[in-house]
């Protein structure tokens, strides 16, 4: 059950700079897995390590989203078309369904586990807003996917990069306000770096809106037994990676301050 | 009436299920939870004088009926640690700190620093199967060495983790208690591992690993009987693929006093408060006052 | 093309599916049977000199992924075991003679019985865990002895079947080995108990038996997979908890020559086959033409 | 699975002279079982052996009818109302449906597993002939229950005593032709002394009668993996306890002949 299923890679898309998307099948995991949902990602004689699903597809067919920002994701991004990786999960709680009208922001990556969401909203023909931001044109995943997902409602994706190479010139959180005055959401999804999570949970308690972000912390066993990834009394392997507001409010004093190492060390986020 | 309370040496207890090292009690928000959610009392991860960052991952894996994991101690070092310990204790959690070195003085040296944190007790974990502390717990020269230089180092209780791998638990069981431990806890992880058929690799990242849960439970409760047998006077906390009430009682009657929960808390944190309301409905049906009618009771059949 | 053909030091079998002793291998009949459903070879039930009765009934009980057993070797003796097994020996079954007895001498014994049945190897039991002579293989001067003096008085290939219930089962295997043997068998049943909580009494006649069945198969591979990184030059048998191809594959990743099967085969005959048709499946998909290929493959991956 | 399941004897009723019928429950057994197949008995403390069920009721209700033949069979003998029996199983093959017309031969306890049978043949509304053998009156079971089931036909129940103190004076097997050629049995069922058994089957052959008889083997685990019972083979606790004709061809050399000992050892049954 919680033994990784080895499967062979069937495609590989490189999604910007050190980013890759890799295509695999695992019916146990798609059979279960909700949008949000992460798995657990074993590159044989490397590691094993947390990743989102960025795409779930027919036929058992799914995908994670890589960035290369250490051994083993480095490794992963190198592998080719017919090398195998093992998985296990579906873990943890995914995003809730969708509303009539859904905002959904993602930083850089982060972008990954809300794909999927934003398929659903579109195959269940309710109402979806993007923000992606990014640190650059060549360094952003998903702008192309996403404006081809939104080639009929162009003005329902936007794009921010911190050197203005695309899109708006600064961060997601700029363009927040004037998105959310505009409409009435019934459900608001954000991933990406903690800080930038931060922010919108902030203006989301001012503004009473209906925020569901996804955390990251050290993931070991996955399954919620070794306390490796507690943020205060929550596991994100279990009771995350997803949190709803209230459940963050319970956490404000660690989410987007601290997190812990391999170790279970504090190490500050700022 | 009925009462789960249960007495460990001097330590005192309202119930008798304590949660196992090294399950999820790495931080005072997840000790004080687990006992929020009914624990007895909680045994820290295994705690070590620096920090450590553990085995690459995979660290976890399933078998039949089973966990094999290989954590490889990950802690933040008893500095951090006694920091998230006390916090615990002074919200009144009774806290017992597992303690783990690579020499004997560590182990004080991180002993002495839970006691400062007002834990009710150390355990001292010599049988971690793919750590270097376990070759401690298969050898009663050593067993004695460090079991007797922690209890000449502290006041508070003193108890040992014990491990099944080994030719012959009793030794050492006898051996701890010949040093001074004020209670044994069995058992730690039987030694295994399991290998992915489709690459040829071990799945763990450090190959070895420990196997918890319903798979060993036959093994755990051997071992709680043949200490119980060989007239060992301390107490003995069992440990070794509980996951109900019935699991529970098992323990007791092969002589365990108390016992810990591991692997069973994958299924939530209900199970804790299942096991307890568990043994009170035996109790009641039976008419048993307390747990110690009922420690034993195995011996008392053949 | 793929084939399960094997070789264990002489011996040579069609395939590596061994039946291990106590299994069903108590009559010609029965031997002969477990042959024709495909089995490489049939290991005897242990034998010793005089017929034993074996321990009071309950002998067997479920625990969870395995079954306890405690048999306690009942045999009808070798002379009329012998009997049963030239029978099988005849029609030209590859018969192993599994060992057992009170003495080096009655050791001796029955091994040259089986010798002159016809038998391709014998396997000495020095390692059913709730026997005494399970007491042999858990300490090295005595394994060395027994083993030894068995070799000294037959030319029959002898295979020592060694038990997990030491603290280092590597050291036992090395001593096996420079006395002379010419395989292990790894491992026997892990020493376990199981007790009934509505009564209290340990549910065995003998209260101790031994684990068998899916729940001790990572400790099997971890022993195997020990042993064969000693360095061991003799081939090794793996066995524990081999239910399907996949957990034999495992067995031979982690440096198996051949593979026994014991409790599998509660769940009937066709496991034997199975068992066969898959490996046989993997190779050709793997193009493997024979399974020295795959033979201590993990060793390789670290 | 494979546990004693530990259960509350809810009745005892004495059968004739050291037999006794021993009421409890089980859920497990109950739901599954078939008449013929066979239960493992624990007595704490004690042993535990195969037994016969001899009544399959309601609610669970099951029974076992045991003669004192040694210390475990004494020891349940002895057992009061609310003393504590475990059971495993159910085990075996059972006998196979009744069909139209149907004879039923016990010898003794033999008739236990046969209860049942008869009941689903009253019950299912075929024809049963059934014939009862014992020593002497006080030493034979059943027989106010089988003549109560045949009030309204009690030519369909015969009995044979040895010392004729009641029925017949003599053994089944006298009064086997006379039956058997008044009637068309679609089924032949039979359990009992072993030689009994195999007169039957010989007369059986002769006529080419379509028998199944239960046959006794020493018992220890009871799943088909200790290689104690074997009957050729077979073995009793699985391709068992109940054999057709054409498989006691393949056994005729040992059935009736030989049996084994707890160690295995060969023991002449004549
Ligand atoms: C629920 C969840 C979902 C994730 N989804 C994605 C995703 O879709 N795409 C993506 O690119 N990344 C994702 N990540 C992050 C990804 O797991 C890390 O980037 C990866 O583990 C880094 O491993 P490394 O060996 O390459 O880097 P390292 O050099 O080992 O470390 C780089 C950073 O990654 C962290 N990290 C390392 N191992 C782990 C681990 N086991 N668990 C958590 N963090 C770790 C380190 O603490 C460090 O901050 C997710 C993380 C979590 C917790
Ligand atoms: C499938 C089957 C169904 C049976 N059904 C019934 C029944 O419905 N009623 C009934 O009274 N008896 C039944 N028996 C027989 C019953 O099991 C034995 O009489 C009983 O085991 C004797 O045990 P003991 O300790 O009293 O006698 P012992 O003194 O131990 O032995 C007396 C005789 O019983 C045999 N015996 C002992 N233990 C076993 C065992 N584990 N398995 C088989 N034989 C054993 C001995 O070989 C000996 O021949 C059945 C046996 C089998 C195999
Ligand atoms: C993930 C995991 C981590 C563990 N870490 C430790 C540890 O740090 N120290 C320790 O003494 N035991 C550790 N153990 C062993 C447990 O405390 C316990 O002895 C063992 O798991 C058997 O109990 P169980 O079957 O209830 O899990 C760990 C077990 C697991 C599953
Ligand atoms: C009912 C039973 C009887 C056994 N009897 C013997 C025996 O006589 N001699 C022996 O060496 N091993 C004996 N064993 C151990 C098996 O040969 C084997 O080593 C063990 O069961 C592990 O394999 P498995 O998990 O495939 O059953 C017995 C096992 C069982 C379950
Ligand atoms: S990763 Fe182990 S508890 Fe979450
Ligand atoms: S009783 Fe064990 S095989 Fe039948």
């Amino acid at each position: 059950m919680h033994t990784p299923r080895v499967c062979k890679i069937l495609k590989i898309e490189s999604e910007a700079e050190n980013i890759k998307t890799i295509y695999f099948k695992d019916r146990r995991i798609s059979r279960r897995i909700v949008p949000g949902q992460f798995i657990m990602v074993w590159i044989p004689g490397v590691d094993e390590i947390p990743m989102g699903v960025s795409h779930i597809g027919l036929n058992s067919e799914l995908a994670i989203t890589v960035e290369a920002v250490g051994e083993a994701t480095e490794r992963l991004c190198s592998l080719k078309e017919g090398d195998v990786i093992g998985v296990r999960g579906p873990y943890g709680r995914g995003f809730s369904n969708p509303g009539l009208n859904n905002l959904v922001i993602g930083g850089g990556t982060g972008m990954a586990p809300l794909i999927p969401l934003i398929e659903l909203c579109v195959r269940e023909g309710v109402k979806v807003n993007v923000l992606l931001g990014g640190r650059s044109l060549n360094r952003t995943p998903f702008i192309e996917k996403l404006s081809s997902i939104f080639k009929s409602t162009p003005s329902s994706f936007r794009v921010t990069t911190e050197d203005g190479s695309y899109g708006y010139r600064g961060l997601v959180t700029d363009l927040l306000e004037e998105i959310v005055l505009k409409n009435n959401f019934e459900r608001v999804y954000a991933c990406g770096p903690e800080l930038m999570l931060r922010k919108i949970y902030e203006y989301s308690i001012e503004r009473k809106l209906p925020l569901e972000v996804s955390l990251e912390r050290y993931i070991k066993c996955g399954v919620g037994v070794c306390g490796s990834c507690y943020i205060g009394p929550y596991r994100v392997c279990v009771e995350g990676p997803v949190f709803k507001i209230n459940e963050l409010e319970k956490i404000r004093d660690v989410f987007g301050e601290w997190t812990r190492d391999a170790a279970g060390r504090l190490i500050s986020l700022k | 009436m009925a009462s789960l309370e249960i007495v460990l040496g001097s330590i005192r207890l309202a119930n008798p299920v304590i949660i196992a090292s090294g399950i999820l009690g790495t931080t005072a928000e997840g000790i004080k939870l687990l006992y929020d959610m009914g624990a007895g009392a909680v045994v820290t991860k295994t705690t070590t004088l620096k920090s450590k960052p553990g085995n690459p991952n995979p660290t976890v894996v399933s078998t039949p009926s089973g966990l094999l994991n290989s954590m490889g101690l990950p802690n933040p070092g008893i500095e951090e640690m006694s920091r998230e310990v006390a916090a615990a204790c002074s919200e009144g959690v009774p806290v017992i700190g597992s303690v783990a070195g690579s020499s004997i003085n560590e182990f004080i040296e991180v002993a002495k620093r839970f006691e400062e944190t007002g834990v009710v007790g150390v355990e001292l974990n010599i049988s971690c199967p793919h750590e270097k502390v376990g070759l401690i717990g298969q050898d009663c020269r050593l067993t004695y060495q460090v079991v007797k230089s922690v209890k000449d180092s502290i006041k508070t209780p003193v108890i040992v983790k014990l491990t099944p791998n080994v030719t012959d638990i009793v030794e050492i069981a006898l051996e701890a208690e010949k040093a001074g431990a004020d209670a044994l806890t069995a058992i730690n992880t039987v030694k295994g591992m399991a290998i992915d058929v489709n690459t040829g690799y071990p799945i763990l990242g450090n190959r070895f690993g420990g196997l918890s849960g319903p798979a060993i439970k036959p093994i755990a409760v051997r071992c709680v009987y043949e200490i119980y047998e060989s007239g060992v006077k301390i107490p003995i906390i069992g440990v070794g693929g509980i996951s109900n009430w019935r699991d529970a009682l098992e323990f007791f009657m092969a002589g365990a006093s108390a016992i810990q929960i591991g692997t069973a808390l994958m299924k939530g944190y209900q199970v804790i408060e299942k096991i307890k309301r568990g043994l009170i409905r035996y109790m009641k049906k039976n008419k048993l006052e307390n747990l110690n009618q009922i420690i034993g009771l195995s011996h008392k059949r053949c």
